[in-house]
């Protein structure tokens, strides 16, 4: 990969769907801008992400992943964002044992009314992934 | 024993002395051990911050930084100084650019651990009002004082901590812990002109005029300050002011630290009280304190 | 190879002004398996589904992708498009151009073109393994819950209640009445507010299908639309039903300790006691914080007094558990805190007082029998200051918005001032007159023209007590000049925020809400009384600051969203679940013990002839599809439909890969 | 100890407390062991322990878990049958665990000790059904020095050791096999819909491999080292699976094969939980 | 009403100097007028703060930086703490007096400046206030050599408030780096202001 041309920036996006699909909806609503590298893929709940498909994610060649749900207390579901919020940590540091760089994985908590968070928090995962990218 | 880093500041080493004096005579007694900062220089007070940003950070950053190295309190009486000090640290706080400028020109670094208090928070809330109580040799009973804080050691918020930002009681608790009587009154915040004493003297004459005529309304028979700026403005430009009032105020200007050499003994020549242009001694006398 | 067609929608210029849509159509034609693809101008229209119809049958296609905006919007619209084509609903993919990309990518036109062709481009390779999925349905328990006995609350269990079905109304306080009870007339009719409301809230008391609990909370929430399983706690009245409401208790009762909250704190109230006089139910509650007999054991003078023997301290909280197929949420509001102002005495100025609180000062059945005085001195006034915006409009307070009623009804309060004291004048410090509404523009003009009250556009920078005055420091902006106003009272035009627990009851039925607790409607225009949570709806000024009108148009709103769907015999319910593979499950009882619903039962089964194992299986009617156990699967045995792994997968190897033409 | 080894399963066979018993036996030549499975009461001579008793016998548990059986366990493979009776692949009474002292095992290329053997808490078995021989517990905690030596690379060092690792690996699946906690059915890396994993032998795929089943045996894996004995091309994937164990015992305070009750870290949540990496 | 907008300088770049310095953003001010109705020295003001605030929006830097009214701003911060939009307007106006004496936009009134150069001239010179030489120095450059001399400044000698010999640092090398310090900032606030480091 390295000999390659140098490739936009990609990140792959899981965004479960009650809180915080619908805040990035709300950030469209909101007309917030925010870089278009992120591709959002919808799940239903961070407690639906299964650890494999993150690690698939960067085995494909996604230079960053973001996991966003909503706010714990807040789960559609009641208890699935608590789950994720352990397979989280557990799995950023067993991903960064295998070289995957901390800046490249990334969760965050958005609601469905935090359209500008949500902008806030694509710019800061891209530039986290940047950073990556030029200073290693 | 309580060690706190003492920057006194330029006016303490001029104009105030007496406030220097008085702010030593009481921590000595109080054994709180007040360590000079070495070599520091001016915190740049009300000039700096309107011609340089960064100056305004960098002069008070030298001390702080002392005070880090040294791992004490850093602490000024004057509200001023005090203002600079907390402002540069918060500020470094918030605009890491700036941290890194002044560490630029200062040639030092600084981690952001120096933890900055006005004297009056040195004394009520590291050394404890209960503390100071049982120091207390005289009652300073029937003197209704009006407790003046200015606008240095209260705004912004973030300077005030613990104390109320619109109607601080800091020193209100001070008073009556020496015995004294702390009048209800609203001006305690409004400012007294400061920087302009030696500019735009017409205003400070009306700012400091409308405090001390407040301060006469609401019945008090001293006003207690905690900066020399303030007392410059209330005191050395008093006569002035009455004369511009076509009153005689005869309102004496006391530092906190005075007020408590009082309570804690001390008297009238001990504490300097013959450099205020307003003589205290016929009141203090009235009321039996000397 | 499956038959896709891809249908990609200008939406007017909200797409198609920054993504160039016909880019991105002849982009969907070059990916394996489509088989057409069109853009057109608004896909939703009925033209625009027809073509997709039209579509489907012509080219026989059996997968269908909509670029258009977000599934959270039309889906639903789409699913139904094509089932009238004739195909599984299922086999429909949205693509989010909009919400996701033309409004958040207007910098740059040519990456947002770029990014909505792979968005495009994921969809299509998720509807390629999507699988046709047969509907399910649910039963439905036709009663309705309604949470708040205000106006709102009261309007929409009149209306559940008149379409004759069956509606429990729970209100936290011992009466219903909420705020508006609290008020003295209402703008800009100036009617009298308890004039308009009492008649509602008998009403309520004599409907038959009205269950009334007041004095009573829900404290836990299971189930779904159709099935909510609720626990509503009944604290203990003290008082059981043979009170007639005599109030010879309460006329009686020796302690006065406590302040009422009805008259916001302006006078006292006994320990036991109804909030106000028309009270419904006109049965008082003992206020066991305060009661002498539970604080020491001795008094019982209540008892003593009673006629009926209605007295029972041995009461205890009750928790009865109801079953409902929908909720209304109508909690309503508080009014701002002003003793967070620090510049307006914080709160500490006896004489500075709240709106609510002059609303009962002016009140005639009020704590001073409608005299306006002093609450300090109880002197009258003569200058009055009004200010408003405040806990409104103020980020430094984390109150950035408006709340819609404070210049109406200062203005209104302006004008009762004048009525009741001719001599009295009034100032009111604005920033902005906000006053759309009918006749309301009308009524601020009469209060400034007919009734002399100064308006000063400025916000006051300080209040303090000098003597028995109080200064005034404000300032007028549209003069440059800064005023001092020597008033005998201020009265704050507190604005309005969500009550203190509403964040605790949205998370019992899982409703989103705003940093402020104001809940979120599903769609802030076209669903704006739902909530993504499908059978509870909310109303009033629990979602935002609303007048009277408005809240009373969205509580029968609701009561039309739950009639219509009380009105089905069976409820139509997704069938995004989960599955088990039992051939692959190794029967570790992991999902079983995450699975938040207990959809998950373990059992021994023979999977294969001859192997016996011990697996799990989904009980697809308690599943509601969050898919836990999926994530926590680690023999890959679970599954998701809708969201499955081979549709994840898929997403994921298009959304890393290069757009695969650059043209 | 090896005649009361064999008395003891002679024991347990005859009076049908067990229909297999799983132990050790010699092999080609005094430096090898087996893993021997006695039916017949009669067979229980073969058994002996010895200092080479590498294999971890939990692995067969799973294979033969219809019957009631009878197991001898180093005390380190205790942790591995209680680990499995907590995911419900047998009832603790269907196996009698039969601890045997260890004072440590080695390698037969080396004749070096086991690196996991030198601070070893459990050289005396815990909770054994029966107990034979004894031996000192270590003192000393179990070291994580050289996982913590490596978390200090930068990621792009990590990255590049792993790579050259897994450019080693032939994909025999021998890791795989001989795990115990890797009983899935259908594992996932021989699926095809979806295709978790391409069947191509390459760095990146391999990799991806380990990645998985390093995630998916987290909060199981009990850190045995069967993998990192077996691999035929010395990948250190001991690296991995004690990193699992660091993490699983910093993040989560939680063990692996320590309670059969216990709820593995990953499928239960504390509303407390620490959330400070999350935005 | 007095003059006309002119409405290129609304696009022009005053308001992004001032937001830039200040780090403030002034576009957040809705004229509440809140800042006005506190302020203690808005009397004296030509323009009081809410009107800079709106002058700041729109461009209009010719009028604002040739009035008295930054310069009468007596930095009490009181229009800071109680602003609802947490402007800090007390840090606005330091950033219009900075962007004064660096002469980016015209300035009118030379009071304070001599004042404020003379004080930071000390603080450079010896680390400390000279105030006799200070207030000497100012009263000539002023053209007002008697200004309170009579009676305050007597009697502050008389009182030994003011001393004639100056405080020094006391160590030489501490004052040469004071003075390397001064140049070092004089010249980062010069690329600050002019933008010539980005």
């Amino acid at each position: 990969m390295s000999n390659e041309k140098k490739k936009d920036i990609n990140v792959v996006g899981f965004l479960c769907n009650w809180c915080s699909y619908a805040g990035a909806d709300m950030t469209g609503l909101g007309r917030n801008i925010y870089p278009s590298n992120i591709k959002i893929i919808r799940i239903p709940c961070t407690g639906r992400m299964d650890p494999m498909m993150i690690i698939e994610a960067f085995h494909n060649g996604a230079d960053g992943v973001l996991v966003s749900g909503c706010h714990p207390g807040d789960c559609h579901y009641s208890e699935g964002n608590f789950y994720w919020r352990r397979r989280y940590p557990h799995l950023k540091s067993l991903m960064e044992h295998f070289g995957i760089d901390k800046r490249r994985f990334h969760a965050s908590w958005v609601s469905a009314s935090e359209g500008k968070k949500f902008a806030e928090v694509v710019k800061k995962v891209v530039a986290d992934v940047k950073d990556w990218q030029e200073n290693g | 024993m309580l060690k706190v880093a003492y920057f006194p500041g330029c006016s303490l080493s001029s104009t105030a002395k007496e406030y220097d004096v008085a702010t030593r005579l009481v921590c000595e007694d109080l054994e709180i051990d007040l360590v000079e900062i070495p070599e520091w220089t001016c915190c740049g007070a009300t000039t700096a911050h309107i011609t340089s940003e960064l100056t305004a950070a960098a002069l008070p950053a030298k001390s702080l930084i002392w005070a880090e190295k040294h791992n004490m309190p850093i602490t000024s009486p004057c509200s001023a100084c005090f203002s600079r000090l907390k402002m540069a640290h918060l500020n470094m706080e918030k605009d890491p650019n700036l941290k890194k400028e002044v560490e630029e020109v200062t040639g030092e670094t600084y981690n952001g651990k120096a933890e900055v208090l006005h004297l009056t928070r040195v004394m009520l809330e590291k050394y404890g009002l209960e503390n100071i109580k049982a120091k207390i040799k005289k009652q300073l009973k029937g003197l209704k004082i009006a407790c003046y804080y200015g606008c240095l050691m209260t705004r912004p918020a973030e300077v005030c901590e613990n104390d109320r930002v619109e109607n601080p009681m800091i020193m209100d608790n001070l008073v009556s812990a020496l015995g004294a009587e702390p009048i209800k009154w609203y001006y305690k915040t409004e400012c007294c002109g400061a920087a302009f004493s030696l500019t735009k003297t017409e205003i400070v004459r009306k700012l400091s005029g409308d405090i001390l005529k407040e301060a006469k309304t609401c019945g008090a028979d001293l006003v207690m300050v905690a900066c020399p700026l303030c007392h410059s403005n209330l005191d050395a430009r008093q006569p002035e002011i009455s004369k511009l009032l076509k009153t005689d105020l005869n309102m004496p200007i006391l530092y906190f630290t005075q007020v408590m050499g009082l309570a804690l003994g001390y008297d009238y020549m001990d504490l300097m009280m013959n450099k205020h242009f307003i003589d205290p001694k016929p009141l203090l006398k009235s009321k039996g304190i000397l | 190879m499956a038959r896709i067609g891809v249908f990609v929608c200008h939406c007017g210029t909200n797409i198609a002004g920054v993504v160039d849509v016909t880019r991105v159509a002849k982009y969907a034609e070059t990916l394996p398996g489509v088989r057409i693809s069109v853009d057109y101008k608004y896909m939703c229209s009925d033209p625009g589904q027809n073509t997709i119809i039209d579509a489907v049958k012509k080219y026989n296609l059996d997968r269908i992708v909509v670029a258009a905006c977000s599934p959270r919007m039309h889906e639903g619209t789409f699913r139904k498009t094509i089932e009238r084509a004739g195909l599984n609903p299922y086999l429909m993919e949205m693509a989010n151009i909009r919400e996701h990309v033309s409004w958040v990518h207007s910098d740059d036109k040519e990456l947002a073109t770029q990014k909505a062709m792979k968005v495009m481009e994921m969809a299509v390779a998720k509807v390629r393994r999507s699988e046709a999925l047969s509907k399910m349905f649910a039963s439905i328990e036709k009663r309705a819950l309604v949470i708040g006995g205000g106006i709102a609350g009261i309007q929409a269990a009149l209306d559940i209640a008149g379409a004759g079905y069956k509606v429990v109304l729970v209100e936290k306080e011992p009466s219903i009445g909420g705020r508006m009870a609290q008020l003295d007339k209402t703008f800009p009719t100036l009617d009298c507010s308890a004039c308009i409301l009492t008649p509602k809230m008998v009403a309520v008391s004599q409907d038959p299908n009205i269950t009334l609990m007041t004095y009573a909370e829900v404290v836990e929430v299971c189930g779904y639309v159709g099935q909510f399983d609720v626990k509503i706690k009944q604290k203990a009245k003290s008082v059981n039903s043979k009170c007639i409401g005599c109030g010879v208790c309460v006329t009686k009762c020796p302690n006065r300790k406590s302040l009422s909250e009805f008259n916001e704190k302006l006078a006292p109230r006994k320990a036991i006691y109804t909030p106000f006089p028309q009270a419904v139910p006109n049965v008082p509650v003992i206020d066991r914080e305060t009661c002498t007999f539970f604080k020491t054991g001795k008094c019982k003078i209540c008892e003593k007094v009673c006629p009926t023997g209605a007295i029972e301290y041995t009461q205890q909280d009750e928790i009865i558990k109801e079953k409902f197929g929908a909720v209304v949420v109508a909690t309503g509001f508080n009014i701002y805190d002003h003793s967070n102002y620090g510049e307006y005495g914080y709160g500490e100025i006896k004489d500075v007082i709240s709106s609510l609180q002059f609303e009962r000062l002016i009140n005639s059945s009020g704590p001073t029998d409608g005299h306006v005085v002093r609450p300090s001195d109880h002197k009258e006034v003569k200058n009055v200051v009004f200010i408003q915006c405040v806990g409104s409009r103020d980020e430094s307070k984390h109150r950035p918005y408006c709340s819609r009623v404070c210049c109406m009804y200062t203005a209104k309060q302006a004008m009762l001032l004048k009525d009741h004291y001719p001599e009295t004048q009034s100032y009111v410090f604005y920033i902005d007159i906000r006053s759309a509404g009918k006749n309301y523009e009308e009524f601020v003009q009469k209060a400034q023209n007919d009734y002399g009250v100064v308006y000063l556009r400025g916000r006051v920078s300080k209040i303090y007590e000098r003597g028995d005055k109080l200064i005034v420091k404000g300032a007028d902006t549209l003069s440059g000049a800064q005023v001092e106003v020597e008033a005998d009272m201020v009265v704050l035009a507190n604005g309005l925020e969500p009550k203190a627990n509403a964040k605790e009851l949205a998370q019992l039925f899982h409703m989103s809400y705003d940093q402020y607790g104001f809940y979120n409607e599903l769609h802030p225009k076209l669903a704006p009384v739902e909530t993504a949570i499908s059978g509870v709806f909310v109303a009033g000024c629990c979602i935002s600051p609303k007048d009277i009108p408005d809240t009373v148009a969205q509580a029968s709103a609701t009561a039309a969203k739950v009639c219509a769907l009380f009105s089905k015999e069976k409820l139509e319910v997704e069938p995004l679940i989960a599955n088990v593979n039992q051939l692959t499950c190794s029967g570790c009882e992991t999902c079983y013990n995450v699975c938040p619903y207990s959809a998950i039962e373990m059992e021994d089964k023979e999977v294969r002839r001859g192997d016996m194992r011990h697996v799990a299986k989904v009980l697809e009617s308690v599943c509601k599809g969050c898919g836990a156990c999926v994530g926590s699967c680690y023999c890959k045995a679970v599954d998701l439909k809708g969201f499955s792994d081979r549709q994840v997968m898929n997403q994921i190897e298009t959304a890393t890969t290069e757009l695969s033409t650059n043209d | 100890m090896d005649k009361e080894l064999q008395e003891l399963i002679k024991k347990l066979l005859t009076e049908k407390k067990a229909e297999w018993a799983i132990g050790y036996e010699k092999a080609y030549d005094e430096f090898s062991t087996r893993p021997a499975f006695i039916i017949d009461p009669a067979d229980t001579a073969r058994l002996i322990f010895n200092k080479y008793c590498i294999n971890n016998l939990g692995l067969y548990l799973t294979k033969l878990k219809k019957n009631k059986l009878a197991v001898v366990c180093k005390g380190c493979d205790i942790a591995t049958v209680f680990e499995l009776i907590r995911e419900k692949q047998f009832k603790r009474e269907n196996v009698a665990i039969i601890g045997v002292a260890c004072e440590g095992v080695l390698d037969k290329r080396t004749n070096k000790l086991l690196e996991k053997c030198e601070n070893c808490q459990v050289k005396q078995p815990k909770g054994a059904d029966f107990t034979l021989g004894n031996a000192k517990n270590s003192e000393k905690p179990k070291s994580y020095a050289d996982v913590v030596e490596f978390e200090k690379k930068s990621s792009k060092e990590k990255l590049e050791f792993w790579n050259r690792q897994f450019e080693k690996c032939i994909r025999c699946y021998a890791c795989r096999n001989v795990c115990p906690v890797c009983y899935c059915p259908d594992c996932f890396a021989l699926r095809s819909m979806p295709e978790y994993l391409s069947k191509h032998v390459d760095a990146d795929k391999n990799k991806l491999f380990h990645m998985i089943r390093m995630q998916h045996v987290f909060g199981r894996c009990t850190d045995c080292k069967a993998c990192d004995t077996a691999c035929p091309v010395n990948i250190p994937l001991s690296m991995l699976t004690k990193k699992l164990a660091k993490d699983a015992k910093e993040l989560f305070n939680y063990e692996s094969g320590a309670d059969t009750d216990a709820r593995p870290p990953l499928s239960t949540y504390d509303e407390g939980d620490s959330e400070s990496d999350i935005m | 009403m007095k003059y006309e907008l002119q409405l290129k300088n609304i696009k022009e770049g005053f308001r992004k100097d001032v937001e830039r310095l200040s780090q403030q953003k002034i576009s957040n001010c809705y004229q509440c007028g809140k800042c006005s109705a506190g302020c203690p020295v808005a009397y004296a003001m030509e323009y009081p703060p809410t009107m800079a605030m709106r002058m700041i929006q729109l461009g209009m830097h010719d009028r604002l930086m040739s009035a008295n009214t930054s310069w009468f701003c007596v930095s009490c911060e009181t229009c800071t703490t109680r602003c609802p939009r947490e402007i800090d307007i007390a840090k606005v106006m330091d950033t219009l007096k900075i962007m004064a004496q660096a002469g980016k936009y015209k300035l009118s009134d030379n009071e304070i400046p001599i004042f404020d150069w003379i004080f930071l001239k000390s603080i450079e010179l010896t680390g400390k206030i000279y105030e006799i030489g200070m207030i000497g120095a100012y009263n000539m450059l002023s053209l007002n050599p008697f200004k309170d001399v009579f009676p305050m400044g007597v009697k502050m000698i008389l009182k030994g408030k003011i001393s004639f010999i100056p405080h020094l640092i006391y160590n030489p090398i501490e004052m040469i780096k004071n003075i390397r310090m001064f140049k070092r900032i004089k010249k980062k606030d010069r690329e600050r202001i002019y933008e010539k480091n980005a």
